[in-house]
Formats: structure tokens, C-alpha cells, sequence
């Protein structure tokens, strides 16, 4: 009953760690799952996040056993 | 149509040349068009001396591979190839290549240039530069339309 | 910025590669686009065993040679590079490359293209293919977009 | 005293000749040339014409020495 949480980039270095996991509850969005993971730190501006490889909006509900991940825009290419 | 990740350098010539002997039929395409992104030894005026590129690996393995299969039935493509480098970068070395085999020559531009845009605005990889002030996040606004 | 005119089978890719490493500034550009038309073994449902590519040899080289000049001027490229067969040709043979080195994608993207384009339009080729019904004059409302 | 006449594929064809040569006189234009040049044939639809490797229209005056082309659409490339 858990869910892993992913940063990367700068938000990897904002946030001081890479990777993380919540205890799973009903109901959460991916913003409450960024509040939790980051005890409440605001989010940057423009940060993109993704469930399961998905992108997805703030406001996507997490599934338990979820990867959600939390990045900078990006600049490959 | 695969999409290849590597962290090390890679002869986007020698690649093409061995994916299409390997996997295209010969005398069925008629166009072949491709781009190769290479690092620069200068941006925004500063002298850059390598640069590390991050990726959320699976994440950039799925897009990519979603990627090519949609680009080849949206463009009636014979094939397309993407290779991604990932990890430490040096001035002149390739970072990317995207190649696309069509019949003729429209969807085989279209498509390459497709693969290209799509793949900057949406794979998740992020691109931080070492110069001599020290190490910078390369953003959006700054490599404008590199 | 040179146009190559040839009547023996290249490889497109060895060409690129013997280009760059012998023209351009190593770290400098960024973006290389390049195109390869490559023949067919069949056109307009039919099975062809062969062509021949006539042109007009001096207004060739110099049409070719006024478009790369002409191409690196507007926009703004490192270089480009146009090889283009005539003769004999078989199938799965290059016909014609087109390449564009600039800072940034977008000009590579259509300076490659357009040096196809203008190519297509203009430059003094023609084309006649050997099918089992005969030989054939190639028109462009034929070849369409090819 | 004298310009040089060139044929290309279908039209050399059509011509029955890949070159010829016609004495210069003034005020001759390209149309003239061509008709000079092929005994009065009808000149085809869409027909190029170039004077000394540059694209020309048919009623170009042609110089003394002037090198003229004939050619249909080119399918290059």
C-alpha cells in the first residue's frame, strides 16, 4: 500500500532527493502527493509531472502502487 | 522503429547506414531524411566544456518508442529511427538523430522534422552545461530554438 | 557550400561523414539536416529495372552551385553539400543528397528542404525509366510528389 | 557570327537533333531561334528555355555567341 515519487533535474536539487515513497491513500491528487513528498513546498512554476510514464495534470488521482514522478520542463534534444 | 538510448557516443552515419541494411527494403523507399543534433562548444555567448544530460529512463524509453510507432503510421513511413545519448556530453559529439524512410520525399521531411519537435517538447530529458563559471540547467526560454 | 555532379553509385552517408570531417568547424554547428533520394524499384505500379538521368551539364553544375550559395546566404548555414547522380541508375541507388549544417534546427530543417524543392523545380534533370513495357519519359504530374 | 542551339531529352527527341548551330542575326528571340532551329515546328507546351545557363522566356533577344537551350520540365532529384 504504498506509492513511489520520483524528482528529477532541478527539482531533484530543490527538493534534495531523487526518489521517495508515501504510504497509499484514497483519493490523493498528484499536488497533495507533492505536498507530502515535499512537506509542503510550493511547486515551481511549470513543473510537469507523470503517473505511471504518463504525463498527467496536478489534479490526476493516484492509484496505489503508482510511480509518480515530478520534473523541470524539459530540454532534450 | 526503434528508439535507442545510449551513453556513449554514437556515428549517426554508421547508424543509419546499418539500420537500413538491416531493416529497410531495398528499392521500396524512395526518401530518406534525417537530422542529428550535435553539442556545441558555445552557448548564449559562454564557452561550454561538456554537458550532462539526465533522463527518467523508462519514462523516456516509453515516450520515445510511443513516439516512433505513432510518427510511422501517421506519415506512412517504411520506418524511423530514434537514437537519444543520456549522460556526459563533449563539444562535437551527436545527441541525437532522428531519421525517417518514406516512399517520397514530403513525408519523409515532415516526418523527421516531427520526431524532432515532438521529442523536444515531451521527452523527459534535461540538459545542465559545465562552462567556466560553473555548472547551469540549460531552460526552454534560453536554448530558444536550438 | 560545393554541388557535386556524378555519374558512378555514392553512399550518402560516407559523403556526409568525408564532408564534415574535412569542412566543418568541429563544436560549431549544431544541427545537420539531411535528405537522400533513392530509387525505386517500381513507379506508378510499375516494376522498373533501371533509369537514365539526363541533364545539361553546365547549366547543371552552375544552377546547383548558384542554390548552395544562394541557400548558405539565407539561412545563414555552417554549410551545405549537394551530390547528384546522372547516368544510369539502379534501383535502391542515391540519386541526390541534400545536407544543411547551421546553429539551430530550424534552419537546417529548411534550408535542407528547400535546396530539394528548388532542385526538383529547376534544376535541368531528366529522367526516363526502363520498364519491362519500354522505356518512359518521367513527367511531373507522374512523379507527383516523389 | 553565330549562336550555338541545344536539346534536351523528349525535345531532343522530338527535334531529331541535340544540337545545332544558326547565324547570328540581330533581333532574333528565343522563339525565333526555336523555330529557325526546327524548321518552323510547333514549339511543345511547357518548354524551358535558357540563354547561357539561366532560365529565359521566349521572347528573350538573343546576343552573338549566345549558347540556347530547349528542354521540357525537369524531373530531377
Amino acid at each position: 500500500m504504498s506509492i513511489s515519487i520520483q524528482f528529477f533535474a532541478s527539482l531533484r536539487e530543490i527538493t534534495g532527493q531523487s526518489q521517495t515513497t508515501l504510504s497509499y491513500e484514497p483519493s490523493m491528487d498528484v499536488l497533495i502527493v507533492w505536498a507530502k513528498a515535499t512537506n509542503n513546498m510550493v511547486m515551481p512554476d511549470n513543473t510537469l509531472c507523470a503517473i505511471n510514464m504518463e504525463y498527467v495534470k496536478t489534479d490526476a488521482i493516484v492509484a496505489d502502487n503508482d510511480e509518480v514522478a515530478f520534473f523541470p520542463p524539459v530540454t532534450g534534444g | 522503429m526503434p528508439a535507442h538510448l545510449t551513453n556513449k557516443a554514437f556515428n549517426p552515419w554508421d547508424e543509419i547506414q546499418r539500420y537500413q541494411d538491416g531493416h529497410l527494403q531495398s528499392g521500396h523507399y524512395g526518401a530518406t531524411a534525417s537530422f542529428v543534433g550535435t553539442m556545441r562548444d558555445f552557448n548564449i555567448n559562454e564557452s561550454v566544456s561538456h554537458m550532462t544530460l539526465e533522463h527518467y529512463p523508462k519514462m523516456t524509453q516509453h515516450y520515445l518508442d510511443k513516439l516512433c510507432l505513432q510518427c510511422n503510421q501517421q506519415y506512412e513511413l517504411d520506418d524511423c529511427l530514434i537514437i537519444h545519448r543520456f549522460g556526459d556530453i563533449y563539444p562535437n559529439e551527436p545527441i541525437v538523430l532522428t531519421v525517417a524512410w518514406s516512399a517520397h520525399r514530403a513525408q519523409a521531411f515532415d516526418a523527421c522534422r516531427y520526431l524532432m519537435e515532438e521529442l523536444k517538447s515531451n521527452a523527459p530529458f534535461w540538459k545542465k552545461e559545465v562552462t567556466d563559471k560553473g555548472e547551469r540547467w540549460v531552460h526552454n526560454d534560453i536554448i530558444n530554438n536550438e
